[in-house]
């Protein structure tokens, strides 16, 4: 029963890293349409540019501040210089143009950092925290907080505020958002700064867990798009919700189920994403909604 | 000549075809003939000898890639710094490296083999069971040597199967059959718990290891799990085998940041059991420190190589020598976190071996001196081990020694404990 | 007082040229209509007027040219455009849709009363004031494109095929709803409509383009008594 | 200016009629021709591109012409390369091998197809990404057939005594023949009534239903021939590379296959074979320039190659060809234009287009 729980436990905290990608997912696509592919690949970038701060002396948490206000602007600058160009053409070549990007930036941070694992000192200690017999990490404690908290803010940004509103409206329909007096271009801009910022702040949550290396995130994105297409693209509780599920659901049933066991744990998502869509085309959480991949 | 040649029947019936085979009859010729005459195979000179690497370079494999290149390139840019390597024809050649990335893909490193085996007298110390294999085949037909590559597969130390091939680095059941033995001569009763990657490379440890314990009374293993190489954590799989009461774990996994955080998951977990990992993932700063080994009662790994971190080979003068040259010649600036920079530069001994004992400039000739070479100690090689490629079935390095942990590097060690 | 002035406007996308010289007038609380065939530039000249397209020639806005602003700012100016196929925000509920098109304005209160005033007009949306846009009918959908374009408050409405693949009682019910927002508001209107009687229902008068050019401009009662139009655009 | 525009149509009409009669037989003496004059290396290159080409083509019907996202096309040709990999280690054979190595990938993707397609769009992206992502570590479990990790190799299609070719011009040659055949049933097929039927399909699933034309069926016709072109393209791999692993299928060869086809030029039978030299020569290209820079350099050249040509390469040999076949963009076509020659004119600087709306 222990072991158990302490399963479902593991499933969280490891669900919990899916999630802090899933989030800088959803925010992208609600403020863009599109999904970005190099989301991960711009969160490793950011987590190595709080890790050369830190090698230079920076404390931890100001390094990770200025990766994220650095992030920010990249972002900004992706999306007014690259993306730009593709936005209002066919949206299979944008995505292609991310893959791109995520191309671009693993192999320049494989330039300038190498393809070594680099330590990356996490702002939670290490330390287990046991509770009726299951132990559990102050880190993953931690990123487990960081990440709700993110998603309640990304919540209210998107149902609550006229910042939200309007990120939203650009990305279903820049011409009539400029229409109606939207600054289209700026909030596309904005839109891809505020989702790399929060690339920032998952790629310093997980790179203690992950160690530092420039495919980092390859392996979490595909969990977290699972993610994203089970909690429904325009719910960030959805996504988070859907990345605990899949955490947990896999490891129950690596060890539980004979058939699949621990190499085809990664089934799960998928068989749990038919099942759901089968039943809610929308996702868990989503609202009905048109979506282009 | 690289390939065999038949002759033509005339076929084709079109009018165009025939001109062109004319034109084909152009192109074909002109390869093959080296500049030292007839018999010299492709690649080589009186002073220049053209190796070629395909390995890689980006990627989630690229790390060690890196090293693999860079060990070489170290070895033989300092050579050549001194004035070449002195071959067993009498001549001094320096010696070229030819290296390309295949980013793990099979595919691509078929095809930079076949952009290269016109060019390079011998492909050496590529990365990779499915990349090495994707080519084995090609390379038997053409007669290029595939040699000291970096896998552990064993069929490429099978000489009636490979006559063209040979593997460098222990074969993984060697590694794992040393542990075994280790713990069944503890004598004490022990409980072992496997976690292995679900792929040759673990199922060659764990095969070692079981058939090394097959038998002991004093061994039994309690449970036995894998994951996958592109599996994010390991938590899941740490969590249920604490539960079954192992004392020691056997852990025969590739990838640094899951060992890292095997290793602090068990302690959260307050499971603390003696702890078997593999040579090329147990670095003392990439791996043991930051998953803080010192909290087990023993870190055991099993190697041939002196790991230029630890302290008791600081000093070392091969190790001094070795780093310099990385340094300059091998175009890694950083301390080398992966083994493989060291494998690699034994690599380039082991092939300044064989090349002073070649009399003629064949790939034939070669091969013969490379399967020559016997108890030879190349740098960096820890004490009882050593290089010999006479025996078939195994690698160039076909032994290793258990080694244990000591808070800062590694002391080999005779017994368990 | 004229409220916007066109004066020899030419359009081209790319290459292709698609206004030859459009020249238009709408008085302070006017409205005008815009007739001709498939490509005869209407939609261009709406578009030319919101900033979507690259223009040549004067487009005078209160006193302003401005011509070559961008979208944004010309919306910003008080111009409102009600675009060919709806472009409502599918994605969002009625309720944001109308925020979004109050993005310009910080009274709250105003906003609040200003979406209360277009349930009001348009009944239809009331109930349906929860769901996603693209949940709703055709009619709905045009009715909250119009309810969008006038939560910003505008000075001059462009309106671009209001009818277009509507059913006509519907379509009917749409032009009442528009008559009775201009007779209420006095927004000033410039109206793209193929349906020329409907169009009559509201404007005062229209112009007609051919191939991109103004041929021909008269009061709604003098366009009405001509043959060629009412053989052309209302139907015999 | 519309007779100018006239001019260019004229001249260029003419050129196409030139084309059309002298191009294939100039295309047939060339590739009969090209393998007998290039020395071996080439022929590989040239060999592997074929591979590619096949494979990028079966990710085309799918997604380019029938427009549903796939991200898992590199699974049905690892599929084929088993196929043929266990059929020749077995003495099956050739052609029993190649006729399987089409048809269990197709009938895989058929039921795939069929759970997937009922879903729409999106669940036919994530299935899709499930095949690759799944089909490793499958791979690895069905050893016995697969060989596990450590892979398959198998040799065949040497050069036979009588024909008095080398290895690598007789394996060029059938996959050229192969390649070709298929290349040559996908053009007539897509630009026949099957095409603009799945044209239909991708522009408006409801315009198609309202017309009679189930959306369903044809989805699952055009994944089905997808993966079916992707056996095809796996029997092409193991004939070329001799060797299949696990590895083969991973998740990232095929997102790489994916920037192949938007490179090359999404539905575009060129835009097929420059997506599989794309796929084969830009490794070669960053290996030649710097081996340790590869991601780096691909990266580049990817954003490179899409911010100067959106449409992919493609849209390069488009005027020369059959030029006015204008793209699928998402263009509201923001007037109704008189001809559609000033619509393809339009298209490319139309300022403002809504992305995203209903489709």
């Amino acid at each position: 029963m222990a072991t158990f729980i302490q399963l479902i436990v593991d499933g969280l905290s490891t669900g919990s890293v899916y999630a802090a990608i899933a989030l800088a997912l959803v925010l992208v696509h609600q403020a863009t349409g599109l999904i970005n592919f190099a989301q991960g690949g711009m969160a490793v970038l950011a987590a190595y540019s709080a890790w050369w701060l830190l090698s230079r002396g920076v404390p931890l948490v100001l390094a990770i501040s200025a990766s994220v206000l650095l992030s920010f602007a990249f972002g900004a600058v992706v999306e007014r210089w690259l993306m730009r160009r593709f936005e209002r053409g066919d949206p299979d070549t944008a995505v292609v143009v991310t893959i791109g990007l995520l191309t671009l930036i693993t192999g320049v941070c494989g330039w300038l950092f190498t393809y070594n694992n680099q330590q990356f000192p996490s702002l939670f200690s290490l330390d287990a925290v046991t509770f009726l017999g299951v132990s559990v990490s102050q880190r993953s404690i931690g990123t487990t907080v960081v990440i709700v908290v993110v998603m309640l803010l990304l919540q209210a940004l998107f149902a609550g505020t006229k910042l939200g509103l309007a990120l939203r409206a650009v990305a279903i329909n820049p011409q009539s958002a400029a229409f109606s007096g939207l600054p289209v271009e700026r909030l596309l801009m904005v839109g891809w700064g505020l989702a790399a910022a929060l690339g920032a702040i998952a790629g310093a949550l997980v790179a203690p867990q992950l160690t530092l290396t420039p495919g980092m995130l390859d392996n979490a994105l595909v969990y977290a798009l699972a993610a994203v297409i089970l909690g429904g693209l325009s719910s960030p509780i959805g996504v988070v919700v859907a990345a605990w599920m899949i955490g947990v659901l896999e490891n129950l049933a690596a060890v539980y189920v004979p058939l699949i066991g621990y190499d085809l744990k990664v089934a799960v998502p998928f068989i749990l994403i038919f099942v759901v869509l089968v039943v809610r085309p929308q996702g868990l959480f989503g609202r009905k909604t048109v979506v282009r991949v | 000549m690289s390939r065999h040649f038949r002759s033509r029947k005339a076929l084709v019936i079109a009018v165009a075809s025939t001109l062109a085979l004319t034109f084909a009859g152009c192109s074909r010729e002109g390869g093959g003939d080296g500049a030292t005459g007839a018999a010299a195979s492709p690649g080589i000179t009186d002073t220049t000898v053209r190796l070629g690497i395909s390995t890689p370079l980006s990627g989630s494999t690229a790390g060690p890639g890196t090293c693999t290149v860079a060990g070489v390139k170290a070895y033989f840019g300092a050579k050549n710094a001194a004035g070449g390597v002195a071959f067993g024809d009498g001549k001094t050649r320096t010696v070229e490296i030819e290296a390309l990335d295949d980013g793990y893909d099979p595919q691509r490193a078929k095809a930079n083999y076949d952009s290269l085996k016109d060019d390079v007298f011998a492909m050496t110390a590529g990365l990779g069971t499915p990349t090495n294999r994707a080519w084995r085949e090609a390379a038997i037909a053409d007669e290029v040597p595939q040699v000291l590559v970096m896998t552990g597969d064993p069929l490429f130390s099978d000489t009636q199967e490979s006559p063209w091939q040979l593997g460098f680095v222990p074969i993984y059941q060697n590694e794992g059959e040393a542990f075994g033995k280790l713990l069944v001569a503890s004598g004490a009763p022990h409980k072992v718990a496997i976690l292995s990657q679900n792929d040759d490379y673990g199922a060659g440890y764990v095969e070692g290891f079981k058939s090394a314990v097959e038998g002991a009374a004093n061994i039994e293993i309690v449970d036995e799990l894998t994951y996958e190489a592109t599996d994010t954590s390991v938590d899941a799989q740490i969590t249920q085998l604490s539960a079954s009461g192992a004392d020691v774990i056997f852990n025969a996994m590739s990838l640094v940041p899951l060992v890292v955080s095997a290793l602090q998951k068990a302690q959260q977990l307050n499971w603390l059991p003696s702890w078997f990992l593999p040579s090329n993932t147990s670095s003392p700063g990439a791996v043991v420190e930051p998953g803080g080994g010192a909290a087990f009662p023993g870190i055991y790994s099993v190697s041939f190589a002196k790991a230029p971190a630890s302290p008791a080979f600081a000093g070392d003068e091969d190790v001094q020598t070795y780093l310099a040259a990385l340094k300059e010649h091998g175009d890694y600036p950083d301390a080398p976190a992966f083994p493989h920079c060291q494998w690699s530069w034994m690599v380039g001994a082991t092939l300044e071996q064989a090349f002073t004992t070649m009399t003629e400039p064949t790939r034939d000739d070669f091969m013969r001196a490379l399967r020559s070479i016997e108890n030879f100690e190349a740098p960096l090689m820890l004490p009882g081990t050593a290089v010999t490629t006479t025996e078939s079935g195994q690698p160039a390095v076909p032994t290793v020694v258990v080694q244990k942990y000591n808070g800062k590097g590694y002391d080999t060690v005779e017994s368990l404990g | 007082m004229t409220l916007l002035e066109l004066e020899d406007v030419t359009a081209s996308y790319g290459p292709v040229q698609v206004l030859d010289g459009v020249s238009l007038s709408v008085p302070e609380n006017g409205a005008v209509g815009i007739l001709g065939a498939n490509g005869a530039g209407k939609t261009t000249t709406l578009r030319a007027i919101s900033a979507t397209v690259r223009t040549g020639g004067r487009i005078v806005f209160d006193g302003e040219d401005i011509r070559g602003r961008r979208p944004d700012k010309v919306a910003a100016l008080g111009i409102a455009h009600v675009p060919e196929g709806r472009g409502t925000f599918g994605d969002l509920t009625v309720r944001e849709n109308l925020r979004v098109g109050a993005y310009l304005r910080k009274d709250r209160k105003g906003i609040e009363s200003d979406i209360e005033y277009c349930l009001d007009l348009f009944p239809n949306l009331q109930d349906r004031i929860r769901s996603n846009a693209s949940a709703l009918s055709g009619g709905e959908q045009q009715m909250l494109a119009v309810g969008r374009a006038i939560m910003s408050k505008p000075r001059l409405l462009l309106l671009d095929e209001a009818s277009l693949g509507l059913a006509p009682t519907t379509a009917k019910a749409v032009y009442d709803a528009i008559r009775r927002l201009r007779i209420e508001s006095g927004i000033a209107m410039v109206v793209v409509e193929q349906n020329a009687n409907l169009a009559f229902t509201v404007v005062d008068s229209a112009t007609v383009l051919e191939t991109g050019r103004s041929v021909l401009t008269g009061t709604s009662a003098e366009l009405r008594g001509m043959d060629e139009i009412r053989r052309a655009y209302l139907g015999g | 200016m519309a007779g100018a525009r006239m001019t260019t149509a004229a001249l260029s009409d003419r050129q196409r009629s030139w084309l059309r009669r002298a191009g294939p037989l100039l295309l047939v003496v060339v590739l009969v021709v090209v393998p007998l004059v290039f020395p071996e290396s080439v022929n590989e290159t040239i060999a592997r591109i074929g591979v590619f080409a096949v494979a990028v083509l079966g990710l085309n019907v799918v997604m380019g012409y029938a427009g549903q996202v796939s991200l898992g096309q590199i699974f049905f040709l690892g599929l084929g390369a088993y196929v043929t990999a266990y059929g020749v280690s077995n003495d099956w054979n050739i052609v029993v091998v190649f006729v399987l190595a089409c048809l269990i990938p197709a009938f895989v993707g058929l039921l795939v197809a069929l759970a997937a397609a009922r879903l729409g769009g999106l669940a036919i992206a994530m299935v899709t990404v499930a095949l690759p992502i799944v089909g490793v570590p499958l791979a690895k479990r069905l050893s016995e057939f697969t060989g596990g990790s450590q892979g398959l190799s198998a040799r065949f299609g040497d050069a036979p005594e009588w024909s008095g070719l080398y290895d690598d011009q007789w394996r060029l040659y059938l996959v050229l023949a192969i390649g070709g055949a298929v290349f040559l049933l996908t053009r007539n097929l897509v630009r026949g009534k099957y095409g603009r039927v799945l044209g239909i399909v991708k522009k408006n699933e409801n315009v198609a239903s309202s017309v009679g034309i189930s959306p369903y069926r044809y989805k699952v016709l055009a994944f089905t021939l997808a993966s079916l072109i992707g056996g095809v393209s796996g029997f092409l791999y193991m004939l070329v590379i001799q060797y299949t692993s696990p590895e083969t299928m991973s998740f990232g060869h095929s997102i790489q296959l994916l920037a192949a086809m938007v490179i090359g030029g999404a539905a575009s039978i060129v835009g097929s074979v420059l997506g599989g030299a794309y796929y084969v020569l830009v490794p070669q290209l960053t290996n030649l320039v710097d081996p340790s820079l590869t991601a780096l350099l691909q990266g580049a050249v990817l954003l490179v190659v899409l911010f100067v040509l959106p449409g992919g390469l493609a849209s390069l040999a488009r005027p020369l060809g059959r030029g006015r076949r204008s793209r699928a963009r998402h263009d509201p076509a923001p007037l109704i234009t008189p001809s559609a020659t000033t619509k393809s004119g339009s298209a490319a600087d139309t300022p403002e287009t809504e992305r995203q709306g209903h489709p």
